[in-house]
């Protein structure tokens, strides 16, 4: 699958009018970030826009034209962004953000525990969702803050003992057979590491996680944006992206889960519209995935995501993939050749999607940051939510170059232009 | 307003075989939580002959002129039929509603229930015109019918 | 305060596209159900729409210059929104609706009884956030599910007991002092119900849960877009209120709380962005607000709504009050000549805010509302999320005339054209 | 680059008075969420006189150039002054850094921290220079002096 061709990419970038803009008195930003945060083409913001405009109303709480519209709206961008996944529209839950979506499977397990919760559950389902004192949670070394503190918050909760995989030096994971075993509830873990790129082995994972019999939760997060993901062929119970970060608007994030794990799972968040009998004295839920939509939902939102999706389907997640992947080898080719740079995570290209962190010998990442804002260069700074990692890998925090589908070779040329010149700045050897 | 006509005020105002009955196989209470609509439905199966028959189907609903008339439309319309042949007028009915009105019903097939049709432009009200059609399949899974396949 | 004049309710109507369009074949949209959601003014959309195409960015996670102006539109936008509530930046928590709000106190209480969880809190607050067998939550019959059902869970995951204050045949709340007692640990209660318009006299409630030293909170999303609102005055705990009802967008709901308050709560939802320091064995947290704002947060909806409060405010607050208790007084007055039509709730207007929802003698309520609809008129029919008050008021349903800012008297006279059909489609005597 | 000019330089590289030190009356450890810049720092002080007197600023930190310069700069501007001097140099330079680039900083009363002054342009950067003076702050609290009204 060849990479974007040049013209492709002009005509891509046409359609993110921030991405024209300048910064600090006139440099051409150059937006490394996309990590933290895509920019959105005109077609998403269009798509919000003309909801309002057209057929806002309260979704599934009206029977007049607009209230029809705006469900019929809703449900369709639920259907499209299910195909954009490989997934049903019934397994589909919008929640704000991806941690939201992580902290409900971890709510919906430690909720199970309540009297009554799991009433008319299937009772081999109840029984997996179930956490307590001498159960197990696996996270990985290398989790975004968001899947790494709603187990520690389960584990306090339930009384349960959060264990994880470790990392290697070259930012890969240890063997996750020494610690997934027959204590585990639930395994969860990230496709792609948000500092390192590192595309984790999801059939390793899986695969150990059904030896024993236990769910598993896959962050893809930072998968979604740059690749093809089917929830079939990855074969995991749950998981998890969030619509900012693959050209959506902000407010809306997905879970997706196999459908005997919704119908069992108690609900998280409760008031209107999930509900299907109410009593003073107790209620009683909808099916999912209502059940897990409480309140008026991010229908606006959900249309702009599914809007984002029908733009990356145009351009194709294959040839997404293939540019990310000529951006990533041209990255790290170029930072090879400058010793001063210590790359975080796999050399290889091919272990790798979006992300190139690093960090500059004698620099504090912070400084290089700056230097490179300065000259227009949008790179992020810090531990990344991904805190435990950059202790496990001996740095305080790191510089990181991060890449979109609109972003360009040309950018990153910028980018290494910008950063030579921080040894001169500071003094240190280059 | 087409969409009130005379048969389905005619069978919102006076139910047909409404009540509740005894003798029944299985009951099943169904709502729209949406709306607060509520059916409690019994089927009365006769397995004597070849395939099961519905001897009887007795109901208490609570709701809108179009599921109280859809619900009586059902009854009217399926007891003493083979379960078989009811289930075939659930599918022309649920494939008019689902048409958003490009398909008028079959009278031969669905009987008063083509009064319905206009029913398929009001997305929202699709719900309440199959209320009792659901009850009635929950019902007949209940008895130990295989209907499986009969939900589209 | 004079209601709005023709003029400028014109020119309001001019900053709202939607308003129109027909529907059903070409007739005007008369859109009577802004309790359900408001429509948005185009100066709203313009802001989320500017905020995503120049200034786009990951808020609080980015030293460049993009996430700074993210940054500060969105703490900015923080503390317009507080402004217009009466409280300080710091004391306002941005979720993605009123709904989420309710469920982070109800979670933070239940929370609070992990091991650790209020380690450092000032020991007195956290004696009041803490829930056990025993301990009473106080609601009342005319809740929004929103605000029953998170209380309802609140119970069933620490064993406390629901209690209620009811509600009169005329739709007003019965004497609170009777529930409200040294068993009680928290009232949440409604300002203006969603179904009756009832306005709540909010200082005998708070004055009854003073007496017996217990925390309340104010469910203020149907009072919050239609009078002032003030925290201080009102002298609540928590408040409660969502975007989509207020002008704002969908996905941004606001929670305040006493500044001791929210210092010393466990978190709801966890991950990035809300810690302090984070090791694979256990985190700490940050300070309030960003305790309670995991994740990637709703910037481009806070951007919206802070929007929402210029443009009401422009407008007055208390000339939006005087505009709805005029469209409220003349659709009493015509009501009351219908003997066909029985309103629920107060019949005097000046206890009333917002919405008014009824039933026609002989008529489903679903089937007032098609005839409706089918002349328009958009109206919402159901249980309006607050069944037990329906049940109360032994109706199965009703139908619900809502007004917004931009509402008419000629939009109200339609409706009462339209209405005048129904009797005589469905043969009863008018 | 103005930003790193050569005071900044020089301070980050060598930190004036670094290295933790005994006898001391308060210890804290303050950081940087967003970042993970950290900062221990201690305070020594003199009671003897009329008003308590920094007798020793010592203090390890872990950050980038604009926080331990900041921090350098603190310790080499306030020890061995009076408490209520040093509080005076706190607002200056937070007067400085929160004027997003107007005010420049008067060296005769926060000395080398003019040299600041372009961190004002950058608002995620004014917490890094803010870093060790929050400790600074909390610590004299915590040795029992009132810096009440000091906080902006
Ligand atoms: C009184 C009241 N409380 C709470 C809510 C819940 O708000 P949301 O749906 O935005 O979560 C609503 C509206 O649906 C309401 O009317
Ligand atoms: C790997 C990973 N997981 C989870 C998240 C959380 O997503 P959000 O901030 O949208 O909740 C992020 C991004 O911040 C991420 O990179």
């Amino acid at each position: 699958m060849p990479a974007l061709t040049a013209g492709e990419s002009a005509r891509i970038r046409a359609d993110f009018p921030i991405l024209s803009r300048t910064v600090r008195g006139g440099a051409p930003l150059v937006y490394l970030d996309s990590g933290a945060t895509s920019q959105k083409p005109l077609a998403v913001l269009d798509a919000e826009r003309d909801f309002y405009l057209r057929h806002n109303a309260a979704v599934h709480r009206g029977a007049h034209q607009l209230a029809e519209e705006a469900t019929e709206a809703f449900e369709g961008a639920r259907g499209r962004i299910a195909r954009f996944v490989g997934a049903q529209p019934d397994e589909v839950v919008f929640t704000k953000n991806g941690t939201e979506a992580i902290n409900l499977v971890a709510y919906a397990m430690s909720n199970a525990g309540a009297p009554g919760a799991l009433d008319g559950a299937d009772p081999e389902v109840a029984r997996r969702l179930q956490v307590g004192p001498g159960d197990e949670i696996v996270v990985t070394e290398m989790e975004h803050h968001a899947n790494l503190v709603p187990w520690q918050e389960l584990c306090r909760r339930t009384g349960a003992t959060l264990r994880w995989v470790g990392v290697t030096d070259d930012g890969y994971l240890e063997d996750p057979r020494s610690v997934i075993g027959p204590a585990t509830k639930l395994v969860a873990f990230t496709h792609v590491s948000n500092v390192l790129g590192t595309v984790v082995d999801v059939a390793d994972l899986v695969s150990a996680a059904r030896e024993v019999g236990v769910l598993t939760l896959l962050d893809a997060c930072q998968s979604v944006p740059h690749q093809p993901v089917d929830v079939t062929a990855l074969d995991v119970d749950f998981l998890v992206f969030t619509g900012h970060k693959v050209l959506g608007p902000s407010g809306v994030g997905v879970l997706w889960a196999r459908p005997e794990l919704l119908a069992a799972m108690p609900p998280f968040l409760t008031g209107g519209s999930m509900i299907e009998i109410v009593h003073m004295e107790r209620s009683t839920f909808a099916p999912p995935p209502q059940r897990f939509e409480a309140g008026v939902p991010v229908a606006a939102q959900a249309v702009g995501l599914a809007a984002a999706c029908d733009y990356l389907d145009t351009v194709g997640m294959e040839r997404v993939a293939a540019h990310d992947h000529a951006l990533m080898g041209y990255t790290l080719e170029q930072l090879a050749q400058r010793p001063w740079v210590r790359v975080l995570g796999p050399s290889d290209p091919a272990h790798r999607v979006g992300a190139v962190a690093f960090t500059v010998e004698g620099v504090h990442p912070h400084d290089v940051g700056q230097v490179l804002d300065d000259q227009g260069i949008a790179v992020r700074t810090g531990h990344h939510c991904a805190w435990p990692l950059h202790r496990r890998l001996r740095v305080p925090a790191s510089t990181r170059a991060s890449f979109g589908v609109y972003t360009t070779t040309a950018e990153v040329d910028a980018f290494l232009v910008a950063l030579d010149r921080v040894p001169q700045i500071f003094g240190v050897s280059a | 307003m087409d969409l009130y006509g005379e048969l389905i005020l005619e069978h919102s105002k006076r139910p047909v075989h409404a009540g509740l009955r005894d003798g029944f196989d299985a009951e099943v209470h169904h709502v729209n939580p949406t709306c607060g609509d509520e059916v409690t439905l019994r089927v009365h199966l006769d397995r004597a002959g070849d395939e099961p028959v519905l001897q009887d189907l007795s109901y208490d609903a609570l709701g809108c002129s179009i599921s109280t008339a859809a619900t009586s439309m059902l009854a009217e319309e399926s007891v003493g039929r083979p379960v078989r042949e009811t289930l075939a007028t659930y599918r022309g009915i649920h494939a008019m509603l689902m048409s958003k009105g490009a398909d008028p019903g079959d009278p031969e097939v669905i009987g008063d229930a083509v009064a319905l049709a206009g029913v398929a432009r009001y997305p929202a009200r699709v719900k309440c015109a199959l209320l009792g059609w659901s009850a009635y399949l929950d019902a007949l899974a209940r008895a130990g019918v295989d209907i499986s396949g009969m939900r589209p």
